[in-house]
């Protein structure tokens, strides 16, 4: 009918950069302003994200871990993306954003201690990094990304914020809450959404009906974007122009990558309830790694020995998690009392003090 | 009589009612395919088809939201929260609509609602996982809160809230969900609306509810040893409360614990406690003692026993009210 | 960049039948099927809309209503929607959809008693009329709507649920749930929007920086559609078309009235503080009552004689309602313990015994 | 000295924390130019400007959630709930972060944080603009909980949570917004950590708080006639809990009323009542009684008078614990 906005209408291309065999997309539009070294670290980070995610799942099966989700077939999104930020920039992540803490250079066991049970938090320094916490309730880290950039926006520091979610979590009222600050408030935040196909055995399509989860910033008053989010170029740049859009006070971008979870949501999923090994091959096929190492190669820029540098940090870094990680006892619980608030409440001293009895009774 | 968990025993209910009733329709995240995260609807999408067993989109006030309009239009609708701790995000409409719908419209349009939640510590999980969330429910007139402790319990209290036609906030304690019993399914005898008690004794009520039973039953036991008789009462339902059932024990030992996991300032115990305390204070011994989890968020799991209240603090607060 | 979609190529445009003239839009598109008696009708509840809302206004100014919250300005929409709406259909109101009531022939007392604080849900039969109870918590109802709708769906009754809400609205998580899950769903379902410009004092800008509100619709996958909210015809045309697809199976719409709340937010509120006269003044201009009466006399629908008749009927409602309300006692206060539960539980039954004695004591 | 009025002691402690600190910001609905629907930020904007007096999107949960993250950028954000009952869109926010994440972070991000909330019945407001909601907020560990009864409180309370490092649930007793007290600004003096005995009495303690400080105030006024000296305890601070203070009395008096306005079930008041049991259980000569709402949804305004505590009820309560 006349008047009528169609769904129907709207594009679901991705932007691509890297075509799945690796060669380069002739008219794919962006510059791209990556030297070696930067093609280099970018692979370096991708490979290490691969390996201590596996060494992670490992842990897991071992019992070291109470539980973890594999970021596995998502490293090209995540560290592609990541690669677009200044340091200076703040990540909020979910649970399954190791690449972008690879890249910042986290120590490893300093997240999976959130895993094992150590610290909710981890133990990494969240300024130094520039990293939030992991956050689990779905979607809600995407408000204090908002939140955190609106704060850089009032100072003029040019600081922007990245958020990172998956497609399920558009489901959530607290993303689209905020989506719709951010557009009125033109907050420099990137939102940055791994479709992966799956929220745990739900399906995109059963999660939303929408063309494309890009789609949903126009909603907002801002663009939004859909990008392979198996080539990491791709990834890059689109985030890069998302990043400098907000650093010029442009305000939001939404962003899509499109990719898929390869490994169970968490090893406590069991994804053969409900998708099938055909699925999960095809996108084996759309390898990430593979396909940046193929465009790589033929360039010239990866050599045997860096690929081997590359494997050998990967294996000390997981051996070192592994260390770190094997055994370790509990924190101090003691602590459990100490940072409930910046003081002990009188209750709380109360408490403690029966705690530290009850600990010394047994 | 065959062996089930109380994992077992809600799946069974939800099968048993389902069967019966084709107003009862069961929706939540990964409820359908994958059976929900701790298999509570197994193979029950493939029984009764995609339109009875919803999986929803990832968002709790639109679960309960939605179900709040399927009751309006005549369905049951059974509402599964992933964990205690995704349940915050339908706080809205828990509080402002499913408990005060049926007030509002003068009980014209009732809320047959369930919201089943796996609540408490214990299982090693990650933050949010572990919540003991009851205190928040009990204090929202409008609603009712249940929560079982044995797969039998499990299965017949389930039936029982879901053919209850007022809004019911069923409580699963997760870290019992592996429990057994032999049961004879379905289980139809016995009242359930009262309190079930445990265990008989003379000397201190200890009362409870949800994963903590099976604490207060190992430390009554202990208790049992050194010649202290514990009576030990599962509350079941929260709301409405046997106080009867509560008070005639309390009357009979002058001494009552309370048993739980959640913080312990402001949580159920409390109001246990002031309410035993202003119903016959004249027969009591000794003030109330409650146990419970500390004032600080539940702990990362290398932690959560130091938090959970255990054996050696229940036998401490019963020698407490012991010695008083 | 290439592969952004662009808020800025949203179209703006709305949904007019009627010029603000009352003439016809040559080229609306839209088939009018409305007999004679159909346009008396629309015509008759928007006067005694207007009428009933005049009047609770007054008597709130005069102390018998706690509160009111006056649809001034927006009867074309309300009334022009609730007519393509067939009888069975269910209406999930906010607060301010008087027209709504008025068309299904609700006694406009038993709504008013919600604003004196008789009871909370007023006092009307929902299932007789059709429309829940008046729903306070902004965007909540839009959810329940869904879920109604989902229910007739199940059971293929061919039912339609029709839902209201302001722009303020488009902002909360239930809203964006809603329309979610609505997709995802194929719910038989209208939501229908008044953008009225403001939320309490909040502008549209401030609320939202989409191009428009029915574009939302396109992240959820289903249409949007932009009406000219003070046209009634034209809001009786689209939602005509929303319904009739929302009853083919073909999902739900968005429909955005665009129009102007020209009371205050309600009548504790002082739009003084946040808006200009000139403001006002252009949209009184564009008064749908007006616009719709020079149509119907062009085209000699209407009569002095019905005009008189319609407003003899406005007369008499209201003063019907004053009667009613003037002075009306409080219901019997041990009702507030009546409808908790089915049944009175025993914690309650003996408050209420205590409660008893405490009203007799006094 | 100037009289002003509860409402202008919060809009004058909002304006010295601004004028003071410029890391302090306000949110809400409706906070801009109209200054908010109780004009507590009248005229704020004005002065400071719309970056630092924020109009938001109408979402609650949007306004914590980003008030959590400009608290982590290093702002001091204080947010405005417009009515008690639209908080609970805020609730996953409030509970699952900003109470947790000084924890979570171990110190590293702690949110300083305030949340004010109108909160209280008394009104004749229609649904949902009644509800006292302390409950949920001092059973959740890491949040602190304000209330305060008198202009110079409010002044000096609000002017203490926006420098407290916590977050806080601030609770403004809406109906007592228009009460009046001369009071020299700003108001320093004083140590409002401490609950406040509002009259010295050696017969029965009075706790109370918010908004139904005033009416335990004419109750006492009205037992003083017949010769009964109730001490009555405003507390001010909900968490931490002033419990010396509280104790100190009840030894003294030997008995204790609890007077609040929410439900009763599971209330702050249950809290209360099984604390100060479990502390000093011999020195009460009788249980401690509680005075509350009913177990329903708050009423219509037509007849809440009937549901909110009163003198009589109050008296009523006095005499019980007088006459045990
Ligand atoms: C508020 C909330 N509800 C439910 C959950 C349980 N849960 C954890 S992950 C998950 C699925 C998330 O899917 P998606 O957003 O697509 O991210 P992905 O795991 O695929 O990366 C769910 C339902 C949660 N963590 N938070
Ligand atoms: C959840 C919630 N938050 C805040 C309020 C207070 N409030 C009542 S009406 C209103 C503005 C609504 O604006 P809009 O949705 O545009 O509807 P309108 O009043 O313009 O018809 C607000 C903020 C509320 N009722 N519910
Ligand atoms: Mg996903
Ligand atoms: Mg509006």
């Amino acid at each position: 009918m006349k008047g009528f906005v169609d769904p129907g209408s709207v594009s679901t291309e991705s932007v691509q950069v890297l075509k799945p065999d690796g060669t380069l997309v002739p008219d794919h539009g962006y510059d791209i302003d990556l030297k070696e070294e930067d093609l280099r670290e970018i692979y370096r980070v991708m490979i290490l994200t691969r390996r201590i995610d596996q060494e992670s799942t490992n842990l897991q099966r071992q019992g070291e871990l109470g539980v973890y989700t594999p970021a596995l077939g998502q490293e090209g999104a995540q560290v592609g993306a990541a690669y677009a930020l200044e340091p200076q920039d703040w990540i909020f992540p979910s649970y399954r954003e190791l690449g972008f803490a690879m890249l910042r250079g986290v120590q490893p066991s300093h997240i999976l201690h959130l895993f094992r049970g150590t610290w909710h938090g981890g133990l990494f320094d969240y300024r130094e990094y520039c990293i939030a916490p992991y956050a689990v309730p779905i979607a809600t880290q995407t408000l204090h990304a908002v939140g955190f950039a609106t704060g850089a926006k009032i100072d003029g520091t040019n600081t922007v914020a990245i958020t990172c979610f998956g497609d399920g979590a558009t489901s959530e009222g607290d993303f689209h809450e905020a989506c719709n600050f951010a557009g009125v408030w033109k907050t420099p935040v990137v939102f940055f959404c791994q479709n992966n196909q799956y929220a745990i055995s739900v399906p995109l399509a059963k999660q939303t009906a929408a063309p494309t989860i890009a789609v949903k910033a126009l909603g907002y008053g801002f663009p939004g974007v859909r990008v392979d989010g198996n080539d990491v170029l791709a990834s890059y740049v689109v985030t890069r122009e998302a990043v400098r859009r907000a650093r010029r006070g442009e305000g939001p971008t939404l962003i899509e990558a499109v990719t898929y979870r390869r490994g169970p949501h968490s090893t406590a999923d069991d994804p053969s309830r409900y998708r099938t090994d055909e699925e999960l091959n095809t996108w084996e096929a759309l390898d990430p790694i593979a396909r940046f190492e193929k465009y790589l190669e033929t360039e010239g820029v990866l050599t045997a020995e860096f690929k081997e540098q590359c494997d050998a940090e990967g294996r000390e870094a997981a051996s070192k998690l592994r260390k770190e990680i094997v055994g370790a006892g509990p924190l101090d619980p003691n602590l459990l009392f100490e940072h409930v608030y910046a003081e002990r409440t009188p209750n709380l001293e109360e408490q403690f003090a029966q705690f530290k009895r009850d600990q010394e009774g047994q | 009589m065959p062996t089930i968990t109380l994992a077992q025993g809600l799946n069974e209910a939800l099968r048993y009612c389902m069967q019966r009733d084709d107003r009862v329709v069961v929706m939540g995240e990964d409820v359908g395919k994958a059976g929900g995260v701790f298999r509570i609807t197994d193979k029950l999408q493939q029984e009764f088809g995609e339109q009875r067993v919803i999986d929803t989109p990832l968002a709790e006030s639109g679960i309960v939201g939605t179900g709040i309009g399927l009751a309006i239009y005549g369905f049951k609708p059974v509402c599964e929260m992933q964990f205690d701790g995704f349940t915050y995000p339908a706080f809205e409409q828990i509080t402002s609509h499913l408990a005060k719908y049926r007030s509002r419209t003068m009980g014209k349009l009732p809320l047959s609602v369930v919201v089943r939640i796996p609540y408490g510590g214990g299982i090693g999980a990650v933050e949010h996982h572990s919540e003991s969330l009851e205190a928040y429910f009990t204090h929202t007139a409008g609603l009712k809160v249940v929560t079982p402790s044995t797969p039998s319990d499990a299965f017949a209290l389930l039936v029982d809230v879901i053919e209850d036609p007022d809004p019911v906030i069923f409580l699963e304690p997760k870290r019992r969900y592996w429990i057994r019993e032999d049961v004879e399914l379905p289980v139809t005898n016995g009242d359930r609306r009262k309190a079930r008690i445990v265990r008989e004794g003379t000397d201190v009520t200890i009362l409870t509810y949800g994963p903590s039973v099976r604490t207060v039953e190992d430390a009554a036991e202990e208790a049992a040893k050194d010649g202290v008789a514990c009576e030990v009462i599962d509350l079941r339902w929260l709301n409405p409360l046997d106080l009867e059932t509560i008070m005639t024990s309390v009357k009979k030992t002058g001494r009552a614990v309370v048993v739980t996991e959640a913080p312990i300032t402001g949580s159920f115990s409390a109001e246990l406690a002031a309410r035993i305390a202003e119903d016959d204070f004249l027969s009591l011994h000794a003030p109330v003692i409650r146990v419970g989890g500390y004032d600080i968020p539940y702990p990362p799991a290398k932690v959560e026993d130091l938090y959970l209240p255990d054996l050696d603090r229940v036998l401490d607060a019963v020698d407490a009210v012991l010695n008083y």
